[in-house]
């Protein structure tokens, strides 16, 4: 099979630039797709062609179907690469393109509807062989709750089976606190799900956010890119991330690596994917979720294993072969570490959208810089607020943290309030530079926000 | 060189008036750039990606620290359909798609430039995922030119065509 | 070139009556840019990189800026000795060092704020690579302000005294 | 011993930029230096304190020693990193630091007047066992001309024995052409240089230039970096150079790089060095000359060794152990490639300072930029027109080439021309592409410019 002739990217902002400077390192033509708000915007710049495909609220725009099929029909585009957010894992828009003749560039619809739900993804990845958060079944009264949870240890989470998405969770620290929440958790789901089954997990305080990276051919090869640590967070808005992680061993990541090379074989998966896992303060990992898409923090991971992982999206959907290790692991080497900066007051993180009047982006050795903005550019207040990701490369995690302190030191964006003195918080911060990670730093650096 | 924004102000009128883009002045170490409307889509459809016009500022070129604020140009010209000589109004295409003057290959185009026609009068098909959609007039007018030759792709808010209000 | 508005303001008008599309002046240190029109030549495709000149996007360096980089000492003042008030000149210092108001420590200084003195006499010392550099006055002058501490580094051209010719 | 606690730059420009980022990272202050012409320099705005030094003209600036020595002595800097050109080769600044208490960032005086001067570097090269271009001694008459001219091979180059710099050199291509030049050259000599001594040396059509790049401690030890080639010259001037070079094999890599640690080893060399050398079209190698400097292409080598030169020369300075294979070989991997951009005619040639009114740099995976201006900057028109330095990484010379024409397609610069188009000509050559490269590749292309 050949390559594509023209895709069509189906995104803005720096990842669509990122789609771009892919295809054009493979020189296939691209098509920019635009709202009214980014007809200036770096990526329609950039491209071989642009088109307009709607006003600036997304839902008429980049989530508009019918504009970005047309689109692609009027400018002759053989593929569509989604990007992340807006249409990259709706597995409908993914049946859409097919129907149109149009390659869809990443995961199978299949692949999508497996993964996209919560209750189906958590058995699949049980049958599947990974590992998953200690936990019951259904609990039949408060004294088999008491006795189970006393079993598992506490503190123990007390979840609505008919919930989901942080709803009907209670963290109970010992057996009187369950015997008083536990008649008020059931009475509270049973009014709020109609549902009042509860069962339990083991809750972890400070948990680490570990995920890997995954690469499928959808023809039975599949390829584990190592791991990322992405734990700090704001409200689960990753801020941060970093590859390898400093609390994964390579005992665990051979083990998790070999389940995951396995079930990824097993389950037909296509293009890249990620499982997010959950690890506890003895470093055992949870299942959490896998994401069918390319992830805004896939570049940390391209530095440390020198693959594309665009371009290995687009070859695979293309049917080109994968020139990976036939066991399926890929070694990482040196480290990176991401910082997302983004349009946005560094204490209340309110978005600060506007005219960009200065901007000098950092450079230098090591430093990768995966931007959708230029000076000059008026940052649409009708999107998320990331402007660039800075991305610096180190023999060691210490060398990569001194050029990306360094890189942060020289960054200069006038005009618009930025959280690049967040990040430089971050990068000095004793814990950060020890390795003492976990989803509550933000919080113990003093950092909330204003907003709720 | 005297900039003073009483100036300024009689400069844009002045630059309205007379349908002018741009203005840029240096002199010395003091730099004045005027820049009006980008109200107008890029003529040539999906061609090469529009160059970027950025809001005009004005200010002072080499000079570090400085209080003044940049002044801020009115933002661009307001969308669908706009006027722009006084009467005359623009039918754009409501998405992307490809434009048609006729129903069919062999038929005669639904209007032709000094047509008069009323709001509801079918004007051109727009072609998208293989629906032909028509385009209708909102309003009563007459047609002064066509602007999209037969056959060729449009994108969202292209303008179709020239029109007078009655 | 004489640089006014109420010329350019005539110049646009002219411009408009004439139906001319871009006016482009350069002599010296000066440049006049005019356009108009909607057609007029918007700037080369820049998803290639384009060498040529275009009248591109101004980039104000005087505005609020969320930056990280730290403050630098103040860049020196323009041209030794300017003239800012009629007749107030700046005496700046010849080059890098660290200035010193009086011969020694327990000495008074060499002049005082209000001093009348003439050509040739010694307003200070500026010491680089361990040599003391007597500055002079190079011209009969009245001291108006001292603008430099004692012992404080100076870097070349920058002001250290404001006088009067006389 | 210590790092510094700050360093003077005494430099402009791009290599400012790269010195104040390798300070950066070592956690010692800087201080920027720039004539009145360079007040809004990048190197100004990023260094911790910056101080004027004097008017335009370099000589009364960046070449005035007083003005360098003060602007130390004044801001407390205790080392002066001189960057590349202006006073970088100049031992007389070396010494006049030295007795002032400053420490020189870079080769010793002696090592500098060691490999400054032309003919007393070739004999010292010559007794180090490194490979000298075939060649004759001192003529005794043109009888002896032709015979040891047709021992070593037509075409020779007859040279002067007083002459330099390309002054007093013939290319001499038969025996007849030598009976008939021979005279002439010996007068044109003795008219010259009063000394009409001369001598031959094979002449080399179409050669290649490779260069070593060299680290020593000055206390014994030395490492070579392997080697770039920088064949594509405009009038002596580099333009695109690369690491490793298609033309050296390991084996050539090794036998040289083993002389060349020998050699950095016995005369005690201190700091980063490059030994340059003539490569002829059976791939042998001979020393043309060392320089004493950091040079303009030493990110290519950072790229593919993993090794910061910025940051050794400045922990050599400060005395402190080089952390680098005891064997003194650092390996290569992956290839990287840096294309000069300059404030130039991509036709002519003739310098374009003048204002930037936009500058959009490249970024994405495997691009490096090492600039020295920004969106707003007024190109000065006195010193040298390198803007910034594109480097490209890739697994393989394939895919650096293929990011590095991607990275020139996006590269935006705005109000000044610059030679962008003809680096997308070089990049887009068949020739380059195959690695079909010498000093005459430019003049192949038809590039040759209109200045003299």
């Amino acid at each position: 099979m050949a390559l594509f002739r023209k895709v069509l990217v189906a995104n803005r902002g720096e990842i669509a630039v990122r789609v771009i400077r892919a295809c054009r390192e493979l020189g296939i033509a691209t098509v920019a797709v635009h709202s009214e708000a980014d007809a200036e915007a770096l990526h329609v710049r950039l491209a071989d062609q642009a088109v307009c495909i709607g006003p600036p609220p997304a839902r008429d725009s980049y989530l508009h179907v019918p504009a970005l099929i047309a689109a692609a029909e009027v400018s002759g585009a053989d593929a569509i690469h989604p990007g992340y957010g807006f249409l990259s894992e709706n597995a409908e828009f993914a049946e859409i393109c097919a129907r149109c003749g149009l390659v869809f560039i990443g995961p199978s619809p299949e692949n999508m509807r497996q993964w996209g739900d919560k209750v189906s993804a958590r058995a699949l990845a049980a049958r599947l062989g990974m590992p998953l958060m200690d936990g019951t079944g259904v609990l039949r009264d408060v004294d088999e709750a008491v006795e189970r949870a006393s079993a598992l240890g506490f503190p123990v989470m007390l979840k609505a089976s008919g919930g989901g998405g942080g709803r009907g969770m209670k963290v109970v620290r010992s057996a009187e606190e369950m015997r008083r929440l536990y008649p008020q958790a059931r009475a509270e789901a049973e009014a709020a799900f109609k549902n009042g089954d509860l069962y339990c997990e083991r809750y972890v305080e400070q948990p680490r956010h570990i995920e890997f990276q995954i690469l499928g051919d959808g023809r039975g090869r599949a390829w584990v890119l190592g791991e990322r640590e992405c734990s700090i967070q704001r409200r689960h808005q990753k801020l941060v991330e970093e590859a390898p992680s400093v609390a994964v061993t390579e005992e665990m990541r051979r083990d998790l690596g070999a389940t995951l090379v396995r079930a990824m074989r097993e389950s037909g998966y296509t293009s890249a994917g990620t499982v997010e896992l959950l690890m506890d303060e003895r470093g055992r990992l949870a299942f959490m979720e896998m994401n069918t898409r390319i992830q805004v923090e896939h570049p940390v991971t391209e530095i440390v294993t020198d693959v594309d992982l665009v371009e290995q999206q687009i070859r695979i959907a293309a049917g080109l072969p994968v020139e990976l290790p036939e066991d399926g692991f890929v070694p990482m080497r040196g480290h990176a570490i991401e910082c997302r900066i983004n349009a946005e007051d560094p204490e209340t993180f309110v978005p600060w959208p506007g005219l960009i009047t200065e901007y000098v982006p950092p450079g230098g050795p090591g430093i990768r810089v995966d931007g959708g903005i230029y000076g000059g550019f008026r940052v649409p207040g009708a999107y998320d607020s990331l402007l660039f990701k800075l991305i610096a490369y180190g023999v060691d995690r210490a060398q990569a943290i001194r050029r990306l302190d360094r890189a942060l030191a020289e960054t200069i964006v006038g005009g618009i309030r930025t959280n690049v003195a967040l990040h430089r918080r971050i990068v000095a911060d004793p814990d950060f530079r020890a390795g003492r990670l976990s989803t509550r730093f933000l919080e113990r650096l003093g950092v909330t926000g204003a907003r709720g | 060189m005297n900039i003073d924004l009483e100036r300024i102000e009689a400069l844009l009128r002045a630059m309205s008036e007379h349908d002018v883009r741009e203005l840029e002045i240096e002199q010395g170490d003091q730099r004045l750039v005027l820049r009006r409307g980008v109200g107008a889509p890029v003529p040539a459809p999906l061609a090469v990606a529009a160059p970027a016009v950025a809001p005009a500022t004005v200010l002072p070129a080499a000079v570090p620290v400085s209080t003044t604020a940049p002044a801020t140009i009115p933002p661009p010209a307001p969308a669908s359909p706009a006027s722009e000589t006084p009467g005359e109004q623009y039918v754009t295409s409501p998405f992307v798609g490809t434009f048609y003057r006729a129903p069919r290959p062999d038929a005669p185009p639904f209007v032709q430039p000094g047509d008069e026609v009323r709001a509801g009068t079918t004007l051109c098909i727009v072609e998208a995922m293989k629906l032909m959609n028509e385009i209708e007039a909102e309003f009563d007018c007459t047609i002064l030119e066509v602007l999209v030759e037969n056959g060729k792709p449009v994108e969202f808010g292209q303008r179709l065509f020239r029109v007078r209000r009655r």
